[in-house]
């Protein structure tokens, strides 16, 4: 019920929203979970196990009950926390996890079975029999788990991510948050002050007391403008820092569209990796419940948040409200209620020294044994002595004294302290370092602990930072924290610790009879702290309860540890930018648009797109474009824009000396304009890449990289650079943007390449020239990776796309035309050259047969490993060519005809595949135990996935001219 | 004989959103001057002619059009000249492999922080500033010619991707700037 | 006492008193004829089948923390057997067969379940490498069908056909690959050897190995020295440090690798899928929960803990496979320390000391092999010999050459 | 994580490859035993704590690094160039 004249919302702006089908008014500046409250509604959500009737637990992000479902225009939310969703106009959501409406969920039955399902009872049943577990068992349990739905359609919502830097991050915007803001922003230093609220003040928010002789609201507004005035302080509000990592890196999301409806290119949320040297954390404390029998009940509710909903939200939720409380903290609620007009039926303080005074009855000593209402609470027991009270209540405030929120400081393993007088766990000291914790997060209870380590941490970090400051520590309260632990009220009905994943303290108790007594085991049998909330309510109570079912101290039995995030993030966010091709750059060749213009459907080459064929009028399919395309490269020329490959310009006196440490062949030997083919290993003498290294000049060589291997190639030579020659005379670098290069290939390679050269030249095979084209330097090669005389043209990358135009302008006149990836694999099977699905990790030179590449008069990178017993012999699978009438694939396995078809009679495995318009058969790459030594015997290449089984008679890997005639002609 | 006509990845293409502008520039001649072990005299000596001498790690310099960007251990690119023959370097032409944007505007920051993992803040990243780093995923050149002015380089195949990275921060950028809080 | 259905009922009506502990908690002897260090999965099992498969009860499986506390409960549960090397395809097709019978066997269910697992391929050259796996997974007598496209789509409906980066072009699905449910495994081998007599001694750290004469003669623990004919170093993710108390320097380096997993959905994914063009692969559980990963963060690392990049790059994997599960948010992300080794496959080996055996360098794929390696691990120590699927999972095979290099990415530890 | 290349600076660990063990820098003399081979690409001290390793600044100056860093708390203690390293 909403309270007239009370709290921060927004009168002037009513919202309205809707709540399962039904729709209900809010104001500005209400959480969904204020706006349901004002509106009377206290059922919001069914709970994971036994779907018991569930209301608003708390007035932050570590909500376990009130969670929902947000229905936006094109998709959904689950799990959405209604203490953190701020209504808007036209907000629409539902509740989730049951079975017909929230009222009568059918799966309730669950709360009737539940002397069945204890702890861990399915690690004890759904045996029986095995296919049961898959066809039935396992079905009804994950249909009856989980909690809001996925719509199952793409989010399409918009998602960012972000950095920034400071000097001091502040984590919380209460009094300590505040006045480490103020410390260090006065003092000049740059400072992010990130807040979990859409307001700034933390618990002054809820809580009207004095600060400085001025109400506190007013001083939290006086701070913020001054904040806000401060041009090295940035304020981040509705952003919880959501993770610690090394070196002072902090992860936060930012809610940055969710609390309105959506609009184009607004992000819903921000994902922001802070780096910070100092950080303080300022996020306060969490109160935490108390155990009692049916203690979960709709209208059972944290005192704070109580408190928080009537002072923040004007907001009441009771129209008669008892408290039950360990803490005279917590006598301010029902201060707060009386003073707003509403009844305060009883306050419950177990403590038997506790005050009795106050203007409504006082139970002391006395502990709530039990709750009543089926929907929503109307009644709790009390017991005092022997003595069992009935009293009439519609809301329950509770408060079992409270938590600091150490989360972060876990993040890096650190291991919180027990502190006995707090009775609850503090930070340790440097846990993550340079994050400092003040305020109620260390254990410093009162407002003025608050201020005083806030402004203290801060002023610790603005010396460090070489700074000086002077700011008054304004008055404030400064009553001390006195409170007797209870965790759990003695029953025998069932309590509940964690609300969200329904484990009660029978759970924990029949954890530790069971010998699941460490921690770890407890939480992991009964699922406790594993919910939404991650036991941010529960986690301290669930191990006292261990701890007095084994006998031992709350320090001894330990605590679970908190890992990142300290409230859920979307994978949206974290994964924002990702979403289709934002997952990878996209490299362009220049030629791609002209290869578009005709059609040529473009494939992923690594990060590049490169064209797969080019379909021609009346071609149906990619195998006749291909065949064509083979064809005329045979019998024509053909074009191809190769510049995809690495291309490393290698210079320096001693260059010659670095390519015969990292080929196993040699290069200081190559003449001046020649080209050689090389082979690289790893250290461990397997081969890493292949490719041509052109000698340019006497200390200048282009060494070419395969496609995929470019950049780990780059690498390699930086390592060996660096690590064994530093000293060389040699210096390198990447030139693959820098030159667009096209093969050109066939028998009228050369009129073609004749035809537009300035000077026509007469290379040799394996030579390079510099050439000059319509006025623009260019080289030209020698080189071939097709069988036919072929040519690669290189010019500077700007002139790619005109020369590629041309090109194919003048090969078309001489009856050739471009070639894409298809027709290039073909050509290099034909002729037996390797790529990297020959050279796919596992082979070494002796496999490919080219170990005598390797040579003997020097050292080179990967030779001794090479020479290890296992790397060579006749149990290795070697390179042949496969050759057959019937069609054939890659993957499949190579077995002796006749023989059976099983692992061990496994000989060996294809990996390359074509159908040979040339040779007019379907022709093989693959690697063949002893395979050299068994040219011209039948094979069986067996390939159950595609069902092929096909006799092939095994070659030599070259199929096309293996004279090379054709090459050198 | 073939008329080659030159092309730049973006074609010299400009946007203007909110406060950010971007924009393909054209920086002239790139060569990358690689310093050969104890060749640093000979190379300090022929940068003389242009006024200019091997940068500091992470700077870069400018005289009369000329601009020296350090780029890695004894290692710079000459820009906006042509090439020079240099004793005791290795020298090799970069001018196509590179694609220049310019990002200029109050709002260059906030739209390089959501794909640059580097501190931007005016005091920490000077005018004058060049260094290399990434730009989501792919790896950059930043540098800072103005106050709200920098220049990225990206090898030029991935021209598209780092337009439309931008172009994408810049937008939801100006969305932000147009709805209140 | 034996879990049953029946047992839930009985147990429940009168109020769940008459349960027992899973199993006891002894205090260590002076002497036993094994001591398994490391009470992990693969420690749990191997001390099992010793009692099992070989009537060797008098065994101790010293825990430094608390059973379970290692990988087997912090992994993201995939079961599989589609390895294509020989050496491996054997081990993995042994191990799957014996989750399909564990529940029975251990009296504990452990919910395997085989939902089938499906790794998607995105270039012809990718299809063919997995045709050859698949290949490989009949020919050891497992299960393997080729998807293509529309294939994918009829089990996988919510992928990104349309604009993900790197265009799904089939997927190699394994029906018999599945998850379980980790902790319970552990769980169950421990109540199966604890009922053979095995004793599991937990908060028990081992501080030295007692070595005379190039034989073993026991440990020394921080709950005082105990004899042992026989001593196994079961401890991936320590493997390098206790090894080196027996003076060995190990072909491993540890790497973390970060697991997550978010609020419970109501099911959404039914399979275990795999990307295949980033590190990102996803299951559900019975929970509700999506349990995903990636790769290693990359660098060495003892720390239980990872860093932003990998976390990011696993979920933008995520976002361009499968866009649906945006809205779906991370509740908790963890890491696990991984025995990396230099090709990525296991060490299951006796060692240059007599009576001292080593099971290691499990890497990433540790949690699906626990029942082989146990068994395996077992019979090593039992008869001395190795176990027919185990023969090539030798300690000198990097010195040698006889490398099993799935990835084929070579001597880096962390590439595997 | 932030790693301190000593010519770029300090950043973010997405701009860093990792290789290994520093142990990469020890190759063995070409005619030693396969043994030192094994030792050289494979075997590994592989320590909880401080150890040094090779990190590869390939988002930046594509210098090779040396770092001495804590493998338990990620603590970073030096970083050099390979190609300026002292030992």
């Amino acid at each position: 019920m909403r309270i007239d004249g009370k709290g921060l919302v927004d009168r002037t702006k009513p919202v309205r929203f809707r709540f399962d089908g039904k729709d209900y008014a809010g104001y500005k500046g209400d959480t969904l979970a204020s706006a349901l409250l004002a509106n009377d509604v206290r059922l919001v959500g069914r709970s994971f196990k036994y779907h018991r009737p569930r209301g608003v637990l708390t007035a932050g992000s570590e909500e376990p009950n009130a969670l929902v479902e947000v229905i936006g225009a094109s998709n959904q939310t689950p799990n959405v926390r209604a203490t953190v969703q701020e209504v808007f106009e036209g907000l629409v959501t539902q509740s989730q996890n049951r079975l017909g409406s929230l009222k009568y969920d059918l799966l309730a039955v669950n709360d009737y079975l539940a002397p069945f399902l204890s702890a861990g009872f399915y690690y004890k049943t759904f045996m029986w029999p095995r296919a049961f577990w898959e066809g039935l068992y396992e079905p009804i349990i994950r249909r009856a788990a989980g909690l809001g739905s996925l719509s199952g359609r793409h989010d399409e919502g918009t998602y960012e991510k972000a950095f920034a830097f400071c000097d001091v991050l502040v984590i919380g915007s209460g009094p300590a948050g505040l006045m480490a803001a103020l410390t260090a922003g006065r003092a000049g230093a740059d400072v992010i002050l990130c807040e979990e609220s859409h307001a700034l003040g933390g618990r002054l928010l809820s809580d009207p007391q004095t600060i400085g002789g001025m109400a506190a609201g007013d001083w939290v507004a006086q701070v913020v403008a001054e904040l806000n005035a401060l041009p090295n302080v940035r304020i981040m509000t509705r952003t919880t820092v959501t993770g610690a990592y090394d070196n002072g890196t902090y992860g936060a999301l930012e809610r940055v569209g969710l609390h309105k409806p959506a609009r184009p290119n607004l992000p819903r949320e921000c994902f922001w990796r802070i780096v910070a040297p100092h950080a303080v954390l300022a996020s306060g404390a969490l109160e935490r419940p108390v155990a009692f029998e049916n203690n979960d009940r709709p209208g059972i509710m944290m005192a704070s948040a109580v408190r928080t909903y009537l002072n923040r939200y004007g907001v009441s939720p009771g129209k008669r409200v008892t408290l039950f409380a360990n803490t005279d903290a917590a006598r301010a609620t029902a201060r707060d209620l009386m003073a707003a007009g509403i009844t305060v039926a009883a306050i419950i303080d177990p403590r038997p020294d506790a005050s009795a005074v106050g203007d409504c009855p006082v139970h002391v000593g006395a502990e709530v044994v039990g709750s009543r209402g089926r929907l929503g609470l109307s009644g709790i027991q009390v017991r005092k002595g022997s003595e069992i009270i009935e009293i009439e209540t519609d809301c329950l405030a509770m408060s079992g004294g409270w938590n600091p929120t150490i989360h972060l400081t876990c993040h890096m393993n650190g291991r919180p302290r027990w502190d006995e007088e707090l009775a609850a766990f503090v930070p340790m000291e440097g846990a993550v370092p340079g994050l400092v914790a003040v305020g109620a997060a260390n254990g410093s209870m009162s407002t003025h602990g608050a201020l005083a380590t806030g402004q203290a941490a801060a002023l610790k970090m603005v010396e460090a930072l070489g700074r000086k400051v002077s700011v008054p520590l304004p008055e404030a309260e400064d009553a001390p924290y006195r409170l007797k632990a209870l965790w759990a009220v003695e029953g025998t009905g069932r309590a509940w610790l964690d609300f969200a994943n329904d484990v009660t303290t029978k759970d924990v108790k029949l954890a530790a009879q069971e010998g699941y007594a460490s921690v770890e085991h407890m939480k992991r049998y009964t699922t406790q702290g594993m919910a939404p909330d991650q036991g941010k309510n529960s986690n301290v109570a669930a191990l006292a309860v261990l701890a007095d079912a084994t006998g031992r101290g709350i320090p001894e039995t330990g605590t679970t540890t908190f890992r990142p995030p300290y409230v859920p993030v979307s994978i949206a966010a974290l994964g924002a930018g990702g979403r289709a091709e934002g997952f990878a750059p996209q490299r362009f060749l220049t030629s791609d648009q002209a290869s578009r213009d005709r059609h040529a459907p473009m494939i992923e080459a690594g990060l590049w797109y490169r064209p797969s064929y080019f379909p021609k009028p009346g071609e149906t399919t990619w195998r006749e474009a291909c065949d064509r395309e083979v064809n005329m490269v045979r019998q024509a020329v053909g074009v191809a824009d190769v510049s995809t490959l690495g291309k490393i310009d290698i210079q320096g006196k001693d260059a010659g000396r670095f390519l015969d440490f990292v080929y196993t062949n040699t290069f200081s030997t190559l003449p001046v304009g020649r080209v050689r083919y090389g082979l690289m290993l790893r250290e461990d003498g397997l081969v890493l890449d292949d490719g041509t290294s052109a000698r340019l000049g006497e200390d200048h060589y282009l060494m070419t990289t395969t496609t995929a291997a470019a950049g780990l190639v780059m690498r390699h030579l930086d390592f060996v650079h660096q690590a064994f020659c530093a000293d060389w005379q040699v210096r390198f670098i990447s030139v693959t943007e820098s030159w667009a290069q096209f093969a050109v290939a066939g028998p009228k390679a050369r009129a073609l390449v004749n035809s537009f050269l300035e000077t026509p030249v007469d290379l040799p095979f394996m030579g390079v020239a510099p050439v000059r084209i319509g006025g623009v330097d260019g080289r030209l090669f020698r080189i071939s990776f097709s069988g036919e005389e072929g040519y690669e043209l290189a010019v500077p990358t700007r002139y790619g796309e005109a020369l590629f135009r041309d090109l194919l302008a003048r090969a078309e006149t001489m009856g050739g035309g471009p070639y894409g990836m298809e027709a290039l694999n073909v050509l290099r099977i034909e002729k037996g050259f390797i790529t990297h699905a020959e050279i796919h990790g596992r082979v070494t030179a002796y496999d490919i047969g080219m170990e005598k590449m390797v040579s003997a008069k020097k050292d080179c990178i990967g030779k001794a490993a090479a020479t290890r017993p296992g790397m060579w012999g006749p149990e290795r699978e070697q390179l042949v060519g496969l050759k057959a009438q019937a069609p054939i694939s890659a993957g499949a396995h190579l077995f002796v005809p006749g023989q059976e078809v099983h692992r061990e009679t496994d000989q060996g495995y294809v990996t390359s595949v074509c159908w040979s318009p040339t040779v007019g058969a379907w022709l093989g790459l693959g690697f063949l135990k002893d395979g050299r030594a068994r040219i011209g015997e039948k094979i069986r290449l067996v390939d159950h996935l595609r069902g092929l089984d096909v006799i092939c008679e095994v070659t030599g890997p070259v199929f096309h001219d293996p004279e090379g005639e054709k090459l050198r002609a | 004989m073939p008329e080659l006509i030159a092309k730049s990845a973006l074609e010299g293409q400009t946007v203007t959103l909110g406060t950010v502008t971007l924009a393909e520039v054209d920086v002239g001649p790139i060569t990358s001057i690689a310093v050969f072990p104890g060749g640093a005299k000979a190379v300090a000596k022929g940068l003389k002619v242009l006024g200019l001498a091997m940068p500091e790690p992470n700077g870069f310099a400018e005289k009369k059009g000329a601009r020296i960007v350090w780029m890695g251990r004894d290692q710079a690119f000459l820009t906006g000249v042509a090439a020079l023959a240099l004793e005791g370097a290795a020298v090799t032409d970069q001018s196509d492999g590179w694609t220049v944007l310019a990002v200029t505007g109050t709002g260059a920051v906030d739209a390089l922080a959501r794909l640059v993992p580097l501190d931007l803040r005016l005091l920490v990243f000077p005018v004058g500033r060049a260094v290399r780093t990434q730009a989501n995923h792919m790896n950059v050149v930043i540098l800072r010619s103005g106050d709200y002015a920098f220049e990225i380089m990206v090898f030029r195949s991935m021209a598209r991707t780092a337009w439309h990275e931008i172009d994408t921060a810049m937008q939801m950028l100006a969305a932000r700037a147009g709805t209140k809080f | 006492m034996r879990y049953s259905g029946l047992k839930v009922i009985t147990e429940g009506l009168f109020g769940n008193k008459g349960w027992t502990p899973a199993w006891r908690d002894p205090a260590p002897k002076a002497e036993y004829d094994v001591v398994i260090i490391g009470g992990g999965g693969h420690g749990l099992s191997t001390a099992y089948y010793l009692a099992k498969n070989h009537g060797i009860t008098n065994v101790a499986v010293l825990e430094k923390g608390y059973l379970g506390g290692g990988n087997v409960g912090r992994n993201t549960t995939i079961v599989r057997a589609n390895y294509f090397l020989p050496g491996n395809s054997e081990f993995y097709s042994h191990s799957l067969k014996l989750w399909e019978g564990l529940e029975a066997d251990l009296n504990y269910n452990v919910m395997h379940s085989q939902r089938g697992l499906i790794n998607l391929f995105h270039s012809d050259g990718q299809r063919d490498a997995f045709a050859r796996r698949g290949n490989a997974m009949i020919n050891q007598g497992d299960d393997a069908v080729l998807l293509d496209r529309e294939g994918v789509r009829e089990h996988l409906p919510y992928l990104d056909f349309e604009q993900t980066r790197f265009p799904i072009y089939g997927g190699l699905l394994h029906p018999r690959g599945g998850s379980a449910r980790h902790d319970a495994v552990a769980w169950g081998y421990a109540r199966g050897a604890d009922r053979r007599g095995v004793d599991l001694i937990q908060n028990c750290e081992v501080t030295g190995i007692d070595i005379e004469n190039g034989v073993v003669r026991g440990v020394q623990t921080t709950r005082g020295a105990i004899r042992a004919k026989k001593v196994a170093i079961v401890v991936a993710g320590r493997s390098s440090q206790v090894a080196a108390m027996a003076g060995m320097r190990l072909p491993i380096e540890s790497h973390v690798l970060q697991a997550f997993v978010t609020e419970g959905l109501k099911p959404v994914i039914n399979h275990v899928v795999s990307f295949g063009m980033g590190h990102f692969y996803i299951s559900q559980s019975d929970k509700g929960g999506l349990v995903f990963g990636g790769d290693l963060d990359f660098y060495a690392s003892y720390a239980a803990r990872g860093n932003l990049p990998m976390v990011e790059h696993v979920m933008e994997a995520g976002m361009t496979l499968m866009p649906m599960i945006g809205r779906a948010k991370v509740l908790r992300s963890w890491g696990g320390i991984m025995d990396m080794s230099p090709d990525g496959s296991p060490v299951i080996d006796k060692t240059h000391v007599e009576g001292l055996f080593l099971d290691c360098g499990w890497n990433y794929g540790g949690f699906k092999a626990v029942p082989a390696s146990g068994w395996c691990m077992a019979h090593l120590m039992a008869t001395g010999e190795s176990h027919e699927v185990a023969r090539k999972f030798r300690l000198d095979r990097f010195a040698t050459g006889h490398l099993l290099d799935e990835e084929g990415t070579g001597s880096q530890h962390n590439l595997h | 994580m932030r790693l301190t290349c000593p010519l770029c600076g300090e950043r973010d660990r997405r701009e860093f490859y990792y290789y290994g063990a520093e142990d990469f820098l020890r190759r063995p003399e070409a005619e030693a035993p396969l043994a030192d081979w094994d030792n050289y690409l494979h075997l590994r001290d592989n320590p909880a704590g401080v150890t040094r390793d090779l990190w590869y600044h390939e988002a930046g100056c594509s210098q090779w690094l040396l770092v001495t860093r804590n493998t338990v708390t990620h603590e970073i203690s030096g970083v050099e160039l390979v190609a300026e390293r002292k030992a």
